[in-house]
């Protein structure tokens, strides 16, 4: 038996596989044809404090081994999230955490102690959503606001607090030592990228938001990169993702430094990406005479 | 909706640019109602990564086809297919057509491809046994790919080409009125370019009941990520799963 | 007749494509199979004041839809590059411009005044270069640092001077206002973006140097954004690039606000790209109804 | 050097996962020596994007062959050519192996695929009237592809394979002291995993001269790039056009 559990800061999952924030809803839409059980946790789509319409279409557009979105922050708010999505996914006895996001800290603050008190498994903190004009982005880009934010919301909870770092910086081990020394108990990276297409033939952005953000293979070796990095700087467990698409690529980030990682933009391709890189990473260590995950977590020879 | 790995049963090129596709799988085709699209991973490749979405155009036992105009990297590769190879497919998805109502006659209007889910539409209507007419535009001749078809299951078919080149000369939406007051419907079912839609659904409002199906970029195609919204009075809604058909009077374009 | 040249700050170009510096070299390999003549100009490979070796090897590794390298500033050296190079260059009647790299703002200049003297067409200063450990960063991520070594190399040439920024940055705007205020009589970007990946069989990183820098397709998104950002936010010329393969590609970057555009990566998959882009490029305009190249940059609707 | 769309005359599949690719092309048939190679572009791909490198296996009037070996995206997609299609090769590139130096005997040593240009090397070699030796190593009876076209060529082939399906049973470079024992040559030539060259050249060094054909990931392909390099004892040289193939004395393994 290989061992592939692993323990995010008491974050117990039996693998290290989650879904990555907003590319999974909350689950429901895929439960129709994907075992749900067998993931490592879920990560929900970013909840904020009230109802949100988000951005105008379009919201997204191809790009070579990529795509771009400006989804923005579409939801029904954390009151509807805990009566309607909660009760559901913990149907399905995994892990469940939180995206949240907000305008200012006393959004993220509100937010996140109504989902401790609920008792979700961890609130991870999207500080670094490319989408939202108003406040958002720069908690994501100055160490300072990054500090603020963390501190705040770590007082107010008493769940594992995950913070979500933009990759759209100068020194990403900045940021992810301004969350960690305020309390960051993981971190997940990276979030989109900021990029734009233009429609060549209308003249117009390929996004109504003009610039939107880069997910999907295209900018794996940038999140890899960063991972190495924040891994070098930092003592915390970090949730690896960004353009994942089979397991070979999850063991990019683990030997990076990940202690787990998420699938994102590949469960659009299929449904079952995040299945199949569990089966694959079990086959890999086997392959390799592991017994345990984090037997190569980290373990790159650089 | 199901995901399934379904086999290509024939790749029939329909005119230059246009393949109809026919794809084994019993449970696409039990399921299907006219409406309804499927999403289809165009390929392994990881240059282009996102599925494309196809209305069912027709379905028989065990089968059912796919009606696909090429323009792009996707549809240059459904386009490529041979017989027997295997291609992973989700569906069917979305709210098709709502046609069980209390209506007598029906016009279809249907610009370019987007007659294809209509061909299906049509056929349910001739079984459930309402009268049916078609207003049908493209540019030339050849691009009216399902006149023959049509023949045999609506009552008439109203034909424009931009060109003249058969039917009436012009754009579709010039001969709407025309169409109308012909055969008087009281229901209207519309599928084809955004623009000929909002005029369709204009000329329509207040008057009878008009049903259009939209086309947006989709990522998920199941609902799941948001990408694909249109504006409505509710608000934005999802195209994949809260449509892709809406009543014309939630949209406002 | 479409008119399709340029004037990038007095170098007067027939057409806006030029080669991007490293991936062409001193265009004589390229010599062999495409006309150097009919190209809007060559940038060379980065220029030192002595001869470097370079990094250690393996210094490439493919991506999805990109490229990742570490090439460093293997070169021969300043008087090597003006006794064997530069007469080569003269031969193809077009503008020479010549990218320069240091480890201090001493050897920037030393290295552009002796080719102000030679009389280059322009000098693109290299303050971006990701594969460099000493010095090098630190320019092209800092403001006050790309500022200073703007503002010394400005004084001491006569010839047009292009600053070539990192995408590795929080804020590409503060970098280009910085230098552009210090003297930048034009803007080239983006460099590439740093960038790592792992062989999953050795536990390696696929490059010597642990990190690289990323181009290609892949990157063109993020490319695009910033000349957008840059074109919005600072008056002088800019020099797009980064992912371009073909002719759309290039209107992109003219239409975000780029006057003209060079062509990296792609000279590897295609080594007539840029002259396929320049016949595709006055296609696209005829098709259009315009005379002139100008007439659509910086025209996206956004 | 050339960049032509070379026409393919056919595609054999030699044994599992290796296939065996005649291109026509006059140019690079007539130019070619041995130990060079042509830089390929794999289809109109975006996904991997670099072309990839092969030796020149054999030339004949107006065409020539790549021995091919499948080992990822690049070389699967060739291997699924057909007779007909055209493929973009820049060629022939780069120095061969020097075989018209003052020498009798000589000892061809090839690691698995590495038997590529060995064969034309050795028709070459006949050609010109030199006693020819091949030691010829791979992992199994199957891996040693080319062994009936060399019975033909040189005077003997001694054959080692890893599970002692033939020949020998062990590692090439196990039997190196061997072979060369027993034909006693005056010239190396040598292609193979980078660790069996190394291993071969520190057999030889001092003793007879010994050239090598080094792999290198690569971009460019003609010089330009300076991401193929090898280090030599004059400083990184582009394995691409400085080789690729090198005097052993001259790497710094
Ligand atoms: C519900 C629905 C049903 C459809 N039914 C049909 C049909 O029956 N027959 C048919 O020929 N076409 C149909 N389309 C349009 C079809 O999905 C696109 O033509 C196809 O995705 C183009 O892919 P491509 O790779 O060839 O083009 P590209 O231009 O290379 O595609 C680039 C991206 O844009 C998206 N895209 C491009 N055009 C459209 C479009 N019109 N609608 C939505 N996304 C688009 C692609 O999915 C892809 O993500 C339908 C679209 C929708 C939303
Ligand atoms: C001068 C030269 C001559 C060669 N001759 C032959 C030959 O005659 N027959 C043959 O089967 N193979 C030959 N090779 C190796 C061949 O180039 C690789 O097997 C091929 O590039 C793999 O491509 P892929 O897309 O299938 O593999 P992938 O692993 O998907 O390739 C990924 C990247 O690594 C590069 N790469 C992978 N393996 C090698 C390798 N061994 N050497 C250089 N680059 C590599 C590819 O070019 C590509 O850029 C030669 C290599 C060189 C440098
Ligand atoms: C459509 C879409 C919506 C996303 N929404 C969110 C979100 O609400 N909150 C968040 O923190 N990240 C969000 N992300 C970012 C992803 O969680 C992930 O960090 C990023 O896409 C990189 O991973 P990938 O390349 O595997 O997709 C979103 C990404 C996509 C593609
Ligand atoms: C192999 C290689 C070498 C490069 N060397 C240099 C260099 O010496 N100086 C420099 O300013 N940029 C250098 N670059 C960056 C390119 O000029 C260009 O900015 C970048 O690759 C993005 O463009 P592309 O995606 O079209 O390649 C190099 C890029 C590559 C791929
Ligand atoms: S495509 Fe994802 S919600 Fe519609
Ligand atoms: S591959 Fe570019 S120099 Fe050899």
């Amino acid at each position: 038996m290989i061992d592939l559990s692993v323990d995010l800061a008491g974050i117990r999952m039996k693998n290290p596989v989650m879904v990555a924030s907003g590319t999974f809803a909350c689950g429901r839409e895929y439960s129709e044809i994907t075992d749900l059980s067998k993931l490592g946790a879920v990560v929900t789509k970013a909840v904020t404090l009230k109802r949100r319409e988000g951005n105008s279409p379009p919201r997204i557009c191809e790009t070579p081994s990529g795509i771009l979105n400006s989804i923005g922050l579409q939801n029904k708010g954390v009151d509807c999230f805990l009566r309607e999505d909660l009760p559901f996914l913990r149907g399905f006895d995994i892990p469940v955490i939180v995206n949240v996001a907000g305008d200012d800290i006393e959004e993220y603050v509100a937010v996140s102690r109504r989902l401790s008190e609920a008792k979700v498994d961890g609130v991870e903190l999207n500080v670094s959503c490319p989408n939202v004009k108003r406040g958002g982005m720069i908690f994501g880009t100055d160490a300072v606001a990054v500090a603020e934010v963390v501190s705040a919301v770590k007082k107010a909870i008493g769940v594992p607090l995950i913070v979500k770092l933009s990759p759209n910086v100068t020194d990403i081990t900045e940021m992810a030592r301004s969350a960690v020394d305020a309390g960051a108990d993981v971190l997940s990276l990276i979030n989109t990228v900021v990029g734009m297409t233009i429609d060549t033939d209308g003249f117009k952005p390929g996004l109504a938001t003009v610039t939107g953000g880069l997910s999907g293979p295209a900018i794996r070796p940038i999140a890899v990169r960063m991972v190495w990095q924040v891994a070098q700087a930092v003592e915390v467990p970090i949730i690896g993702m960004g353009g994942i698409v089979e397991a070979r690529d999850a063991v990019e980030f683990l030997l990076a430094g990940a202690t787990a990682i998420a699938v994102g933009t590949a469960n659009f391709m299929n449904p079952s990406a995040a299945l199949e890189i569990i089966e694959g990473l079990e086959g890999f260590l086997r392959g390799k005479g592991y017994r345990s995950i984090g037997e190569i977590v980290g373990r790159v020879q650089a | 909706m199901h995901r399934v790995k379904a086999r290509v049963e024939s790749n029939a090129k329909v005119v230059h640019g246009v393949h109809r596709l026919r794809l084994s799988s019993s449970e696409i085709a039990l399921e299907a109602e006219p409406g309804q699209f499927v999403h289809v991973l165009c390929g392994e490749n990881r240059d282009y990564i996102l599925r494309r979405p196809f209305s069912v155009h027709r379905v028989q036992n065990g089968s059912f086809d796919l009606l696909i105009q090429v323009v792009g990297k996707g549809t240059t590769y459904l386009s490529q297919l041979e017989s027997g190879d295997a291609l992973d497919i989700m569906g069917p998805i979305g709210r098709g057509f709502e046609f069980t109502g209390n209506f007598e006659k029906s016009l279809l209007v249907a610009g370019g491809i987007g007659v294809a889910p209509l061909v299906f539409l049509a056929e349910r209507l001739r079984e459930d046994g309402k009268e049916t007419h078609f207003l049908y535009g493209a540019a030339t001749r050849e691009g009216l790919v399902c006149l023959e078809d049509l023949s045999t299951v609506v009552q008439k078919v109203f034909s424009v080409t931009e060109d003249g080149s058969f039917g009436y000369e012009g754009l579709l939406t010039e001969f709407f009125g025309e169409a109308f007051q012909e055969y008087n419907p009281d229901r209207i079912f519309a599928c084809g370019p955004e623009e000929m839609l909002r005029k369709v659904a204009e000329s329509t409002a207040g008057t009878v009941p008009c049903q259009v199906s939209l086309e947006r970029k989709m990522a998920c195609g199941i609902g799941a990520c948001l990408s694909c919204v249109c504006r409505t009075r509710e608000g934005y809604r999802r195209v994949c799963v809260d449509g892709p058909v809406f009543d014309a009077s939630e949209i406002i374009w």
